[in-house]
C-alpha cells in the first residue's frame, strides 16, 4: 500500500521531532530486546555441546538423564554438577563428588589423565531467570554485585532478569490491553457523540451502570473460577479499561460535530463512520493523544497495583508491581526502589514522548522548519 | 433541553436500579463473604489491609498463656454462631428477597449498618469525609493550580527548553510509584533518621483545640504537606500535558489571531479566549472531579499516613465483603455520582454553547 | 500628510515541512494619515499575508524580513509589549475570512466589550450603549436582541459587520480591511463604506484596503496597490491607475468582467428541485435551561424550482435566510415544507438513505475556511466525494483532482498543504473543487466568487457555465454580487429577513424590480 | 492408663490459689513474686504500637475494633504468676474453697476491692459478670463457657459460687471461673450498655490502670489510678510501675518504625526477621538511645509448618508427604531469607517437657506400650523423628531431591518425558493457598523446588475472606498453618489431634488415629503433671513420624527494641515478659535521652 503524501509529511514531522524519534527508537530496541528475553536472562543456556551433540534447553525439555545424570527431571543447568557433567562428557560420580573442581580439571581435555569427550554450553548475558532463586551467598535482598547488576529481591531472585520478564510482560499486557480498550472506548465515545439523542442516553446509562461494577470483586470471581492467569487479567483489564476513554471522546465528538467542515462532509455523502474517523477523530483526538501514553502506562500501574493488592499475576510472574512492593517493604535495599522507579521512569518517558512526536506530527499548524 | 434533563433525570432511576442489579448479583458469586471475614478475624488472619501496611511478620503467633484453659472455643466456632450470624446479617433470605428489601429501604435512605461496625453506612461515611475532603481539595487545587498554568506556558513556549526539562520533571513525577513516594517522604521528612520536619500522621495535632485560628491553620496545613505532595505528584502530568496539547490545537487558530489583532494581553488571549475553547473536558469535568474529590480517596497514601478515609472504608469493605456499606456506598455515590453526571453533561452546554444533546438527523 | 505606515521590502516565506513559499517577494508602499490604500490583486498574490505582517500576526511558520514601520516605530521583530499596544488601539483589523474569525464560545456583547475594556478601561456595563450605536450604524438590526448571541447564530454578513464594529470601536488611527464586504449586500456595503468615510473624516482614521471589487477602489480609495505573484507590480493614485494602466495584469484586472448570459436552459428539462413553502424557524433560547422564549425567523415561505440546466440565482439582504435555505434544501438542517429532489420528497429521510442522492446534490459553503477538514490536505479533501462515491475507473483520483485543480486555478503541486496554508480565495475554489469534481446534478453555490479577484472569478464563472451546459447542471446561486448573479442565473429570487420578496427571470426582474427593496438593491448594484 | 484413687466429692480443699495439678509455686504467705523488683520505682510512661485503628473499647463484641489495652482495667478473681505454668492467686478474692471432684468452687471476695468509680466490688459483680459473659459475650466464647461453667450464685456480698457441668472434664474449670473479667454491675444497670455492642465508654473496672484519654486513629493513654485498692497486694508488689502507658496507633507498619525511630514511641518488639535484621541500624541506635534486647521466650511456640491437607487422597501416602517434605529447604530459607533468626522446630512441643526426644522410655514407654498394636513399627524403638537437614548454601539441596525422587517413584509417581510426574495419567498436583503477602518469599522458592522435582505446584494466594471460604471448605493441597499447644494438655488435645475434632479447623491437616485417641485420654485424666507430660511426649512421638506437616521455623526469644530508659529485674520469668507490667522507669536516664533529643 502507498503511504499517502500526508502521512508522509506526517512521518517526516514526526521525524523531524529528535526525541520523539529517539524515543521510538529506544522503546522498539528495549521492546525488541525484551521479546528474546529468554535468551538474555535465563537459568538454562542457550546452546550446549555434550558429546558431539547439540541442545537447545530453552527451547526443549532435556532430563538431567540425558547428560548422564540420574534425574529424569528436568536438568538443574545452574549446578555445578550438572555444568561438570556437561563439561566432562557426563561423569557421573565425579561430578557428584566436587564439580567445581573436576570442572577446572576438564578444562585440558582430561579428567584425572582419562580423555573425555568435552563438552561445552552458551550462557545467556545474564544466567538467571526471574523465577528462582539464585545460589550466591548472603542473605536476600542482596545489593548489586558483579554477578547479580541490579541486586536480588526479597525472595533472593536476580533483579535485572526479572525486570527483563517483567518489562516485556507489562508491556506486552499494556499493548494489546491499550489497543483494545481505546479501539471499544473510542468506538464506543465517537459513536455516543456524534448520533447523540437515544443513542447516547441509553449506552451513557449501560455506561453508568457498568462502571459502578467493582473490579476487584470481577477478577475475585473470575480467578476463583478460572485460576489466576495473565489472559484473565488482559480480559478484565479490556472489560474494565474502556470506558475511561468513552466520557473524553463523547464531549470531544459532541462539540465537533457541530463543525463547518462536518456539515461539509455530510453534505459530500460521507457515511458516518467515515465523518467520525476521518474528520471529527483527528481534530478530536488532543485528550485522546494525550491520554494514551497515560493509558499505557496505566495499564501497567494497573497490573502493578492488582499486583500489589494481591488480585494481580501469581506472585512468583515477574511484575514490576510486585517490585514496588517490595520496594517499600524492604526499605534497607534502595536499588530495589531505584529499578522500579527508572523502569517506570524510562517507560512513561519514552512513551510520553513518543506520542508528543504523534500528536505534533498530526498538528497541521506545528511548524516544521 | 428541559426535556432532556427531565429525561435524564428520570433515567436516573432504572440506572441506579441497574447498578443495584448487576452488583447484588455479582456479590452471589464471590467467594467468600462477610461470615467468612468474621471467621477469619476471629483466626487472627482478617487483617484485609496486610499487603498495603505490612506488619504481619514470619514469628509466628506467641502464646503468652501456656495452658489450654484459654483456648476453649476460640476457634471452633459453633455452628449456631454462623447461623445467628447469617441470620443478623439477613443472609438466610433468599437473594431476591434480601435485594427488594435492600431498595426498599434505600429508597427510604436507609442504608443500614455495616456488619462488622454498629454504625450506619451514612455515619461511616461521615466519620471519614474529613480525611478525604482534605486529601482530595488540595490535592486537586495544587495539581490544577501548577498544571494549568504550567500546561499553558509549555504549550506557548512548545519546542523550547524549558517546554523539555518541564516534561523530563513531569514524567519522572508521574513515574514514582506513589506509595514508594510516600514512603520516601515519610522516612525522610518524618522519620526518625533525617528531617523530622512534619508530623507522620493524623490532620491535626493534639492540641489543636486549644490553638489559635491562625496556628489551627497553619498546624493543619502542616500536617497535610507530605499526604497530599505524596498523592498529587503523579496528577501533575497528565492535566499539564492535557493542557498544553489541548492549548496546541486552538492557539493558533483563528479567532485567537482576532484576539490578539485587538491588542489584548497573552495573558487575557490565552485565559480569556483560549482557555474555553480548548478546555471543554477539562472544564465540564470539573464538577464530577469536584465530587470525586470528596468521594474518592486512595487506600495506600491514606494507609501510610494512618490517616483514616474513604479509601480505606472502601477497600476495606470491598475486601471484608461488608456489603451494607458497599452497596450503601454504590446506591448513595452512585445517585450523586448519576447527578452530577448530568451537571457535567449541563457544564458542556455552558462552555460551548453550539453542544446539544439532540440527535443529527435532520 | 504624514506617514503613518510605510512598508520596504517586506519579505514574507512560510517554510513548512522542508519546502518554502516566498508568499511576499520584497513589496514597498506607504499609508499617509486619513488616506486610503488599496491593495487589490490576484487571489493568492500575498495581500493578506502582506496586511497580517503589518502587525506580526502571522504564524510561527513564517519568516518576514524588511521593515514595517508604524508612525516611525519599527513593527517587525517589535517585542510583544509594544505590538500589543499598537493592535487593537492604533491599528484595527478586519480579518478576511470573518466566519470563523470570531470566538465561536463568546458572545458578541463580550467580545465587543472586551475590546473597549482592554484599551480604554471601560467597564463591559457601561459599554452596552457604544457597542448598540455601532452595531447599528453598521447595519444590524436589533442589536439589542444580538448582543447575547453567539457567532454560529449569526449570517455570514452580520457576523463581518461584527468584527467591523469591532475594529471601529477604538477609533484606530489605522484600519486594515481584508474584504471587509464580501459577504454584504449592495445596499449594506454602501451603508458599511459610508461609515468609513466618515470615520476617515472625522477621526483622520487611514485605510488599508484590501478588496476585489474594483468599483469599490475607484469610488473609494485614493491610492492603489496592484499586487501578482507577492510583488507590488503597479501602484498609484486610483485615478491614474485605473485610466492608465500600466502592468499587463492591471491591465487585464481592470478589463475583467463577467458578462454574458448563461446558455438557455433546453428543452424539456426536468425539474431538478423544488420546494414548497419551505420554513425553517430558529429557535431563541435562553437560561441554563435553554427554554424557548421565540423564533428567528430564518426562511418564511419559500418555494423554488430548478431545473437541469438552469440557474436559480438567490440574492439579498444579508441575514435574509439565504444561506439557511441553502442548507435546508441540502437537508443539512431541519426544515419544515416539502424538499422534493429528483422527482422525490427527501424530507424527513434519514441520512443514510440520502447519502447516494448526496452525489447529484453537492454545496460550497459560505464559509471556506469553516467547511474544509483542518487536518485534511487539499487533494484529500477534493478527492474524498470520490471516494464515497465512485468515480470514473478510466482515470486516477490523483489525476482528477489535478485537473479540477487546474479548471478552478489552483496550482496542482500544492494540492498537499493543509487549508489553513491557502489564501482566501484558494480556500473558496478547494471548496468549489470539492462539489464540482462528482459532476453532480444539483449544485448549491453560497457566495462562491466572494473572496475571489476578478480574473479568477470570469474563470470560475466561465467554468460554472462550461459545466452547466456539458452536464446539464442545476445551480442554486446565492450571491450578493448581481453582476455574477446576473451573468450565472436564468431566474433570480430575492430575499428579505425570511420573505420571497420577488421571484423571476432574469431580465425581468433586473430590468423591472416590481418590489421596493429590489429596486433600491438594483440601484445600488449598478450605480457605477 | 493406671487406675486412680477416686475422687472423694465431700473433700473441700481451701486455699490462696490454683494449680492443675496442685503444686503452686508461692507460699501462702510468700511476699512478691520472685520475677518482680518489689523496690521498683514507680512512674514514669511506656508507649507501644497498634497497628490500624480503634473505634470502641469494647473488645467482647466481634462488632469494631476495640482500642488496645482496653481490658486492662478488669481484674478477674484469680491471677496468674508468669514463672509457673498454671499457678493462680487469689487477687479479688481472700481464699477459695472447692470439692476434690472439682464439681464447683466458692470464692471468698476480698472486702476492700472498689471499681475505679469508687464502688465496692461484690460478689454479685461477679455474678453479673459471668451471666452478661454468657448472654452477651462473644458467642464462641460464651457458648463453650456455658457448656462447662451454667452456673453462677452470689452466696452473700462477698461469696460467689459457680457450679460446674456434669461430665465435662474437670480440669481447667476453676481457672476458668477465676479468669472471668469482673465488672460493675451498677455501672451496666445504670446505663443499660451492652457487651455485643461497641461502646466509647470504658466501664469502671478494679484494675490498676485507667483510661486517661484517647484520640481516635492516633492514640490511647492509661493512666495508673492512684487509689488502687490492690497496691500493697503480694501478688501486685512491684508490678504495674509506670504511670501512663501510651499506644500509638498507625496504620501502616513502615510508618510506625519511622515513629519509633523519631521517639514517637518508646518500645517495640519486632515480629519480622527481615525488619530486625535491616532496619535496625538506624541513629537513635547508633547513639545509643535505643537498645536492643533478645530475652529468652518460655512460652511454647506454636507449631507452624506447611500442612499437607490428608483428606485429599494423593496425600495418604507418606511417601508422597515427605518427599514433599523434602523439598522444603529450612537452612536456606532462614539463612536467606530469615537472617539465620530462627531454628528449626521438631516437636510439636518444642523446647519443653512435653517434647520427645531420643528413644521412647519410663512412662511414655508404657503408654506407648498399651496402643502398641495399632503403631507403626518402629516407634517403640527408634529415636524421635527429627525433620530433615539441608544444605544452605544452596536452595535446591541435591541430597534431598534425590531422596525425594527415589520416594515419588516409590509411590508410583513416575516422571514423564516432559520432566512432569503422573500417576494414572495425572500429575501431581499440589496447590499452596495462603492470604498472607509476607509468606510469598517463603513459599515461592518451595514451589520452585516442587517443580523441580516434577510436581505440578502452584502457589495462590487470595484474600483473607477467600481464604478462610476455601479453608473452611478444606479446598486446599497445603497451606501454611499450624497447631497451637500448650504447656498443660487437656482436653484440647483430642479436639485438635482427636477423631472428633476431625471436621474441625483445629485440625487443619485432618490427622487424626486411634493411637493419639487413645493416649490423649491417658491425658486427659492425667493426675500429675508427669504424667500428662509422659502422654503428650508419646503423642508428640507418634504424629512427628506421621508427618502431616512440614516443620518450619521458630523463635525461642524476643525482639525488643527501647529507648534506654526501661529497666527490667535481670532474669525474666519464662512465661511473660512484663513489659507493661513490672518493668519500670528509669527517670535520670530519661532526662539524659529527652536532653539529648531523643524523645520529646
Ligand atoms: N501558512 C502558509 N503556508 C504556506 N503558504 C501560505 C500560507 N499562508 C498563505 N500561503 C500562501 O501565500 C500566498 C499569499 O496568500 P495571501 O493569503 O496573502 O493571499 P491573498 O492575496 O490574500 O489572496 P486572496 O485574495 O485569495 O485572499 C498564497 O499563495 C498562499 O497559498
Ligand atoms: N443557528 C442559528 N440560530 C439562530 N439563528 C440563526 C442561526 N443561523 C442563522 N440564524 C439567523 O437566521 C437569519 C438568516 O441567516 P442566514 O445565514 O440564512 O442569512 P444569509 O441570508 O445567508 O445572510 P448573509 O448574506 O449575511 O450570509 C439571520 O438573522 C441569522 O442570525
Ligand atoms: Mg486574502
Ligand atoms: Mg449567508
Amino acid at each position: 500500500m502507498a503511504i499517502s503524501a500526508l502521512n508522509k509529511r506526517r512521518w517526516r514531522n514526526f521525524k523531524s521531532n529528535r526525541r520523539s524519534w529517539y524515543s521510538l527508537w529506544i522503546f522498539l530496541i528495549l521492546f525488541g530486546i525484551s521479546l528474546c528475553a529468554e535468551f538474555i536472562a535465563n537459568d538454562k543456556p542457550i546452546l550446549i555441546q555434550y558429546r558431539g551433540e547439540y541442545f537447545t534447553p530453552i527451547f526443549h525439555f532435556y532430563p538431567e538423564t540425558a547428560f548422564g545424570g540420574d534425574f529424569k527431571t528436568e536438568a538443574i543447568y545452574r549446578d555445578p554438577e550438572v555444568k561438570c557433567l556437561i563439561v566432562t562428557g557426563g561423569l557421573a560420580d565425579p561430578c557428584y563428588d566436587d564439580p567445581e573442581g573436576v570442572i577446572a580439571d576438564a578444562q585440558d581435555g582430561e579428567v584425572d589423565g582419562q580423555k573425555i569427550e568435552k563438552g561445552w554450553a552458551i550462557w545467556p548475558l545474564i544466567p538467571y531467570g526471574y523465577s528462582r532463586p539464585v545460589d550466591v551467598p548472603g542473605a536476600a535482598p542482596s545489593p548489586p554485585t558483579r554477578d547479580n547488576w541490579l541486586g536480588t529481591d526479597d525472595t533472593k531472585r536476580d533483579v535485572l532478569a526479572r525486570v527483563i520478564y517483567g518489562f516485556r510482560l507489562s508491556i506486552i499486557f499494556t499493548l494489546i490491553v491499550t489497543t483494545l480498550t481505546s479501539i471499544v472506548g473510542i468506538a464506543a465515545g465517537a459513536v455516543q457523540g456524534f448520533f447523540g439523542g437515544w443513542i447516547d442516553l441509553i449506552f451513557q446509562r449501560i455506561l453508568e451502570i457498568w462502571t459502578a461494577i467493582p473490579q476487584l470483586y470481577v477478577i475475585i470471581i473470575l480467578f476463583a473460577i478460572l485460576g489466576r492467569s495473565f489472559w484473565l487479567l488482559v480480559f478484565v483489564a479490556v472489560l474494565f479499561g474502556w470506558p475511561s476513554l468513552v466520557g473524553v471522546v463523547r464531549a470531544e465528538f459532541l462539540r465537533a460535530r457541530n463543525f463547518e467542515y462536518i456539515r461539509a462532509a455530510r453534505a459530500l455523502g460521507v457515511s458516518n463512520s467515515r465523518i467520525m474517523f476521518r474528520h471529527v477523530l483527528p481534530n478530536a483526538m488532543v485528550a485522546t493523544l494525550t491520554l494514551l501514553p497515560f493509558l499505557v502506562t496505566g495499564a501497567i500501574g494497573t497490573l502493578a497495583s492488582l499486583d500489589f493488592l494481591g488480585f494481580g499475576l501469581p506472585s512468583s510472574a515477574p511484575s514490576l508491581g510486585e517490585l514496588t512492593l517490595q520496594a517499600k517493604s524492604n526499605l534497607q535495599a534502595p536499588w530495589l526502589a531505584f529499578t522500579a522507579f527508572f523502569t517506570f521512569a524510562i517507560m512513561l518517558s519514552l512513551l510520553v514522548f513518543i506520542f508528543e512526536g504523534i500528536r505534533d506530527a498530526f498538528d497541521p499548524r506545528k511548524t516544521f522548519k | 433541553m428541559g426535556a432532556y434533563i427531565l429525561r435524564r433525570l428520570l433515567l436516573v432511576i432504572p440506572t441506579l436500579l441497574g447498578v443495584m442489579i448487576v452488583n447484588f448479583a455479582l456479590t452471589q458469586f464471590v467467594p467468600g463473604g462477610p461470615i467468612e471475614q468474621i471467621l477469619a478475624e476471629m483466626e487472627g488472619n482478617g487483617n484485609v489491609f496486610e499487603s498495603i501496611s505490612g506488619g504481619r511478620g514470619d514469628v509466628g503467633f506467641q502464646a503468652d498463656s501456656s495452658s489450654d484453659s484459654g483456648y476453649v472455643g476460640s476457634r471452633g466456632l459453633p455452628k449456631e454462631f454462623i447461623e445467628k450470624l447469617k441470620k443478623e446479617f439477613g443472609l438466610d433470605k433468599p437473594p431476591l428477597e434480601r435485594f427488594l428489601m435492600m431498595m426498599w429501604n434505600y429508597i427510604r435512605f436507609d442504608f443500614g449498618e455495616s456488619y462488622f461496625r454498629s454504625v450506619s453506612v451514612l455515619g461511616l461515611v461521615a466519620e471519614k469525609l474529613p480525611v478525604s475532603i482534605t486529601l482530595g481539595l488540595w490535592t486537586t487545587l495544587l495539581s490544577y493550580l501548577i498544571s494549568i498554568p504550567l500546561g499553558i506556558r509549555k504549550a506557548v513556549r512548545d519546542g523550547s527548553s524549558f517546554d523539555s526539562w518541564t516534561s523530563a520533571v513531569l514524567v519522572a513525577a508521574y513515574a514514582i510509584p506513589g506509595f514508594l513516594f510516600a514512603v520516601l517522604l515519610l522516612v525522610v521528612f518524618a522519620g526518625g533518621s533525617y528531617f523530622q520536619w512534619f508530623p507522620l500522621r493524623g490532620l491535626t495535632s493534639d492540641n489543636w483545640e486549644t490553638l489559635s485560628w491562625p496556628m489551627k491553620i497553619v498546624d493543619y496545613f502542616w500536617h497535610i504537606t507530605l499526604p497530599v505532595v505524596a498523592q498529587s505528584i503523579a496528577g501533575f502530568t497528565f492535566l499539564t500535558l492535557l493542557t498544553k496539547n489541548s492549548f496546541l490545537d486552538e492557539i493558533r487558530k483563528q479567532y485567537v489571531m482576532t484576539a490578539r489583532a485587538k491588542g489584548l494581553t497573552e495573558r487575557r488571549v490565552l485565559y480569556g479566549h483560549v482557555f474555553r475553547n480548548a478546555m471543554l473536558i477539562v472544564i465540564a469535568g470539573f464538577p464530577s472531579l469536584f465530587v470525586s474529590v470528596f468521594l474518592g480517596g486512595s487506600v495506600i497514601i491514606e494507609t501510610i499516613f494512618s490517616l483514616d478515609g474513604l479509601g480505606r472504608l472502601g477497600y476495606e469493605a470491598a475486601l471484608q465483603r461488608d456489603y451494607p456499606v458497599i452497596f450503601g456506598t454504590l446506591f448513595f455515590f452512585g445517585l450523586i455520582g448519576l447527578v452530577v453526571g448530568i451537571i457535567s453533561d449541563l457544564m458542556y452546554v455552558v462552555v460551548d454553547p453550539r453542544i446539544d444533546f439532540g440527535t443529527r438527523e435532520t | 500628510m504624514s506617514r503613518i505606515l510605510s512598508v520596504r521590502d517586506l519579505t514574507v516565506t512560510f517554510r513548512q515541512d522542508g519546502q518554502s513559499t516566498h508568499a511576499v517577494k520584497g513589496v514597498s508602499f506607504d499609508v499617509r494619515s486619513g488616506e486610503t490604500v488599496a491593495l487589490v490583486g490576484e487571489s493568492g498574490s500575498g495581500k493578506s499575508v502582506t496586511a497580517l505582517s503589518t502587525v506580526s500576526l502571522l504564524g510561527d511558520s513564517a519568516e518576514v524580513g524588511g521593515s514595517v514601520t508604524f508612525e516611525g516605530r519599527e513593527m517587525v521583530g517589535a517585542n510583544e509589549k509594544e505590538l500589543r499596544r499598537t493592535r487593537g488601539n492604533d491599528i484595527s483589523f478586519i480579518f478576511q475570512e470573518p466566519m470563523t474569525s470570531l470566538n465561536p464560545l463568546h458572545t458578541l456583547e463580550k467580545q465587543l466589550a472586551e475590546s473597549l475594556l482592554v484599551h480604554q478601561g471601560v467597564p463591559s456595563g457601561q459599554a452596552r450603549g457604544r457597542i448598540i450605536e455601532l452595531l447599528e450604524r453598521v447595519g444590524i438590526d436589533r442589536p439589542e436582541d444580538r448582543l447575547a448571541s453567539y457567532p454560529h447564530q449569526l449570517s455570514g454578513g452580520q457576523r463581518q459587520r461584527v468584527m467591523i464594529a469591532m475594529a471601529l470601536l477604538n477609533d484606530p488611527k489605522l484600519l486594515i480591511a481584508d474584504e471587509p464586504t464580501t459577504a454584504l449586500d449592495v445596499t449594506i456595503q454602501a451603508q458599511i463604506l459610508d461609515l468609513l468615510a466618515q470615520l476617515q473624516k472625522s477621526e483622520g482614521m487611514s485605510l488599508l484596503f484590501i478588496t476585489h471589487d474594483l468599483g469599490i477602489v475607484r469610488r473609494f480609495a485614493d491610492r492603489v496597490c496592484v499586487m501578482q505573484h507577492g510583488e507590488i507590480v503597479e501602484q498609484g493614485r486610483v485615478a491614474e491607475i485605473f485610466d492608465a494602466p500600466k502592468h499587463p495584469y492591471t491591465k487585464m484586472l481592470l478589463a475583467a468582467e463577467s458578462t454574458g448570459h448563461p446558455a438557455p436552459v433546453p428543452e424539456g428539462a426536468k425539474e431538478i428541485l423544488r420546494t414548497e413553502h419551505l420554513k425553517i424557524w430558529f429557535p431563541i433560547q435562553r437560561g441554563l435551561l435553554k427554554r424557548t422564549v421565540g423564533h428567528i425567523k430564518a426562511v418564511n415561505d419559500a418555494t423554488i424550482s430548478v431545473r437541469e440546466g438552469e440557474t436559480l440565482g438567490i440574492v439579498g439582504e444579508s441575514g435574509s435566510g439565504k444561506t439557511t435555505l441553502a442548507l435546508a434544501v441540502m437537508r443539512l438542517i431541519r426544515s419544515e415544507g416539502p424538499v422534493v429532489f429528483l422527482g422525490q420528497d427527501v424530507q424527513g429521510w434519514t441520512s443514510r438513505a440520502l447519502r447516494p442522492l448526496r452525489r447529484d446534490m453537492q454545496i460550497v459553503f459560505q464559509d471556506p475556511f469553516g467547511s474544509l477538514s483542518p487536518r485534511m490536505t487539499c487533494a484529500e479533501i477534493i478527492a474524498e466525494g470520490l471516494g464515497v462515491h465512485g468515480h470514473d475507473p478510466a482515470r486516477t483520483k490523483a489525476d482528477l483532482v489535478s485537473e479540477i485543480m487546474v479548471e478552478v486555478g489552483l496550482d496542482p503541486a500544492t494540492k498537499d498543504r493543509y487549508p489553513h496554508e491557502f489564501s482566501g480565495g484558494q480556500r473558496q475554489r478547494i471548496a468549489i473543487a470539492r462539489a464540482m469534481i462528482l459532476r453532480p446534478r444539483l449544485v448549491v453555490l453560497d457566495e462562491p466568487t466572494s473572496a475571489l479577484d476578478m480574473t479568477v472569478q470570469v474563470q470560475i464563472v466561465d467554468l460554472l457555465r462550461n459545466l452547466q451546459v456539458q452536464h446539464r447542471l442545476g445551480y442554486l446561486f446565492i450571491s450578493h454580487d448581481l453582476k455574477v448573479v446576473r451573468a450565472l442565473s436564468h431566474k433570480v429570487m430575492v430575499m428579505k429577513r425570511g420573505d420571497v420578496v420577488e421571484q423571476g427571470e432574469v431580465g425581468e426582474v433586473f430590468q423591472n424590480p416590481r418590489s421596493d427593496y429590489t429596486r433600491e438593491l438594483m440601484a445600488a448594484a449598478f450605480l457605477n | 492408663g493406671q487406675d486412680a484413687p477416686a475422687k472423694d466429692p465431700n473433700k473441700i480443699i481451701k486455699s490462696y490459689g490454683y494449680s492443675t495439678y496442685g503444686e503452686l509455686k508461692y507460699p501462702a504467705d510468700f511476699d512478691h513474686f520472685d520475677y518482680v523488683n518489689p523496690d521498683a520505682p514507680k512512674g514514669g510512661e511506656i508507649s507501644i504500637w497498634a497497628q490500624g485503628t480503634f473505634d470502641n473499647f469494647n473488645p467482647y463484641t466481634r462488632k469494631g475494633r476495640a482500642g488496645a489495652l482496653s481490658t486492662i482495667g478488669y481484674e478477674s478473681l484469680l491471677t496468674a504468676s508468669s514463672d509457673e505454668v498454671s499457678g493462680q492467686y487469689c487477687l479479688l478474692c481472700e481464699s477459695l474453697e472447692y470439692p476434690e471432684t472439682e464439681d464447683w468452687v466458692i470464692f471468698h471476695l476480698r472486702k476492700d476491692v472498689k471499681f475505679s468509680d469508687g464502688t465496692p466490688l461484690t460478689a454479685h459483680d461477679v455474678v453479673f459478670s459471668h451471666y452478661k459473659l454468657l448472654e452477651e459475650g462473644l458467642p464462641s466464647y460464651a457458648e463453650a463457657v456455658r457448656a462447662l461453667i451454667p452456673e453462677a450464685v452470689a452466696l452473700d456480698d462477698y461469696t460467689v459460687k459457680f457450679i460446674f457441668a456434669e461430665g465435662v472434664p474437670r480440669k481447667d474449670l476453676i481457672s476458668q471461673a477465676g479468669g472471668i473479667p469482673v465488672w460493675s454491675k451498677a455501672w451496666y444497670e445504670k446505663t443499660g450498655a451492652r457487651l455485643d455492642e461497641p461502646q466509647m465508654e470504658i466501664s469502671p473496672g478494679s484494675g490498676p490502670y485507667v483510661l486517661d484519654s484517647y484520640e481516635i486513629n492516633q492514640r490511647i493513654v492509661y493512666k495508673r489510678n492512684p487509689n488502687y485498692w490492690g497496691k500493697d497486694l503480694p501478688v501486685n508488689k512491684g508490678r504495674f510501675n509506670f504511670d501512663k502507658i501510651r499506644v500509638e496507633y498507625f496504620a501502616d507498619s513502615d510508618a510506625a518504625m519511622e515513629g519509633f525511630k523519631a521517639g514517637v514511641y518508646t518500645f517495640r518488639q519486632e515480629n519480622s526477621s527481615l525488619s530486625w535484621a535491616t532496619r535496625y541500624d538506624f541513629p537513635a541506635i547508633d547513639k545509643g538511645w535505643v537498645v536492643k534486647e533478645t530475652p529468652e521466650n518460655g512460652n511454647l511456640p506454636p507449631a507452624y509448618g506447611f500442612v499437607f491437607n490428608l483428606r485429599r487422597e494423593k496425600f495418604q501416602d507418606i511417601r508422597v508427604r515427605k518427599a514433599l517434605g523434602l523439598m522444603f529447604n529450612f537452612s536456606w530459607t532462614n539463612d536467606t531469607l530469615q537472617y539465620g533468626l530462627f531454628k528449626q522446630r521438631e516437636s510439636f512441643w518444642q523446647n519443653s517437657a512435653l517434647e520427645a526426644r531420643g528413644v521412647p522410655e519410663g512412662r511414655e514407654l508404657e503408654i506407648l506400650e498399651s496402643v502398641k498394636d495399632m503403631l507403626e513399627p518402629g516407634i517403640l524403638t527408634d529415636e524421635a523423628f527429627m525433620p530433615h537437614v539441608s544444605d544452605g548454601s544452596r536452595q535446591l539441596d541435591r541430597r534431598n531431591l534425590r531422596k525425594a525422587s527415589r520416594l515419588l517413584d516409590e509411590a508410583g509417581w513416575e516422571v514423564g518425558p516432559d520432566g512432569m510426574r503422573r500417576r494414572d495419567g495425572k500429575t501431581l498436583d499440589v496447590e499452596f493457598l495462603s492470604s498472607s503477602p509476607s509468606f510469598d518469599r517463603i513459599i515461592n522458592p518451595y514451589v520452585e523446588n516442587l517443580k523441580q522435582l516434577g510436581v505440578n505446584a502452584v502457589y495462590n494466594r487470595v484474600d483473607p475472606s477467600q481464604y478462610t471460604a476455601l479453608e473452611r471448605d478444606f479446598q486446599w493441597d497445603m497451606i501454611y498453618d499450624g497447631y497451637i499447644n500448650g504447656l498443660e494438655e487437656g482436653i484440647g488435645l483430642t479436639q485438635r489431634y482427636g477423631s472428633e475434632g476431625l471436621g474441625d479447623l483445629f485440625n487443619p491437616a485432618g490427622y487424626a488415629s486411634d493411637e493419639v485417641d487413645a493416649i490423649a485420654k491417658v491425658v486427659v485424666d492425667a493426675k500429675t503433671a508427669e504424667e500428662m507430660q509422659a502422654g503428650v511426649r508419646a503423642i508428640d512421638r507418634i504424629m512427628r513420624a506421621k508427618y502431616f506437616m512440614v516443620p518450619t521455623w521458630y523463635l525461642g526469644n524476643y525482639w525488643l527494641a527501647y529507648y534506654d530508659m526501661y529497666e527490667h529485674p535481670a532474669k525474666l520469668p519464662p512465661y511473660g515478659l512484663g513489659q507493661l507490667d513490672w518493668w519500670w522507669y528509669n527517670a535520670d536516664k530519661a532526662k539524659a535521652l529527652v536532653a539529648a533529643g531523643a524523645i520529646r
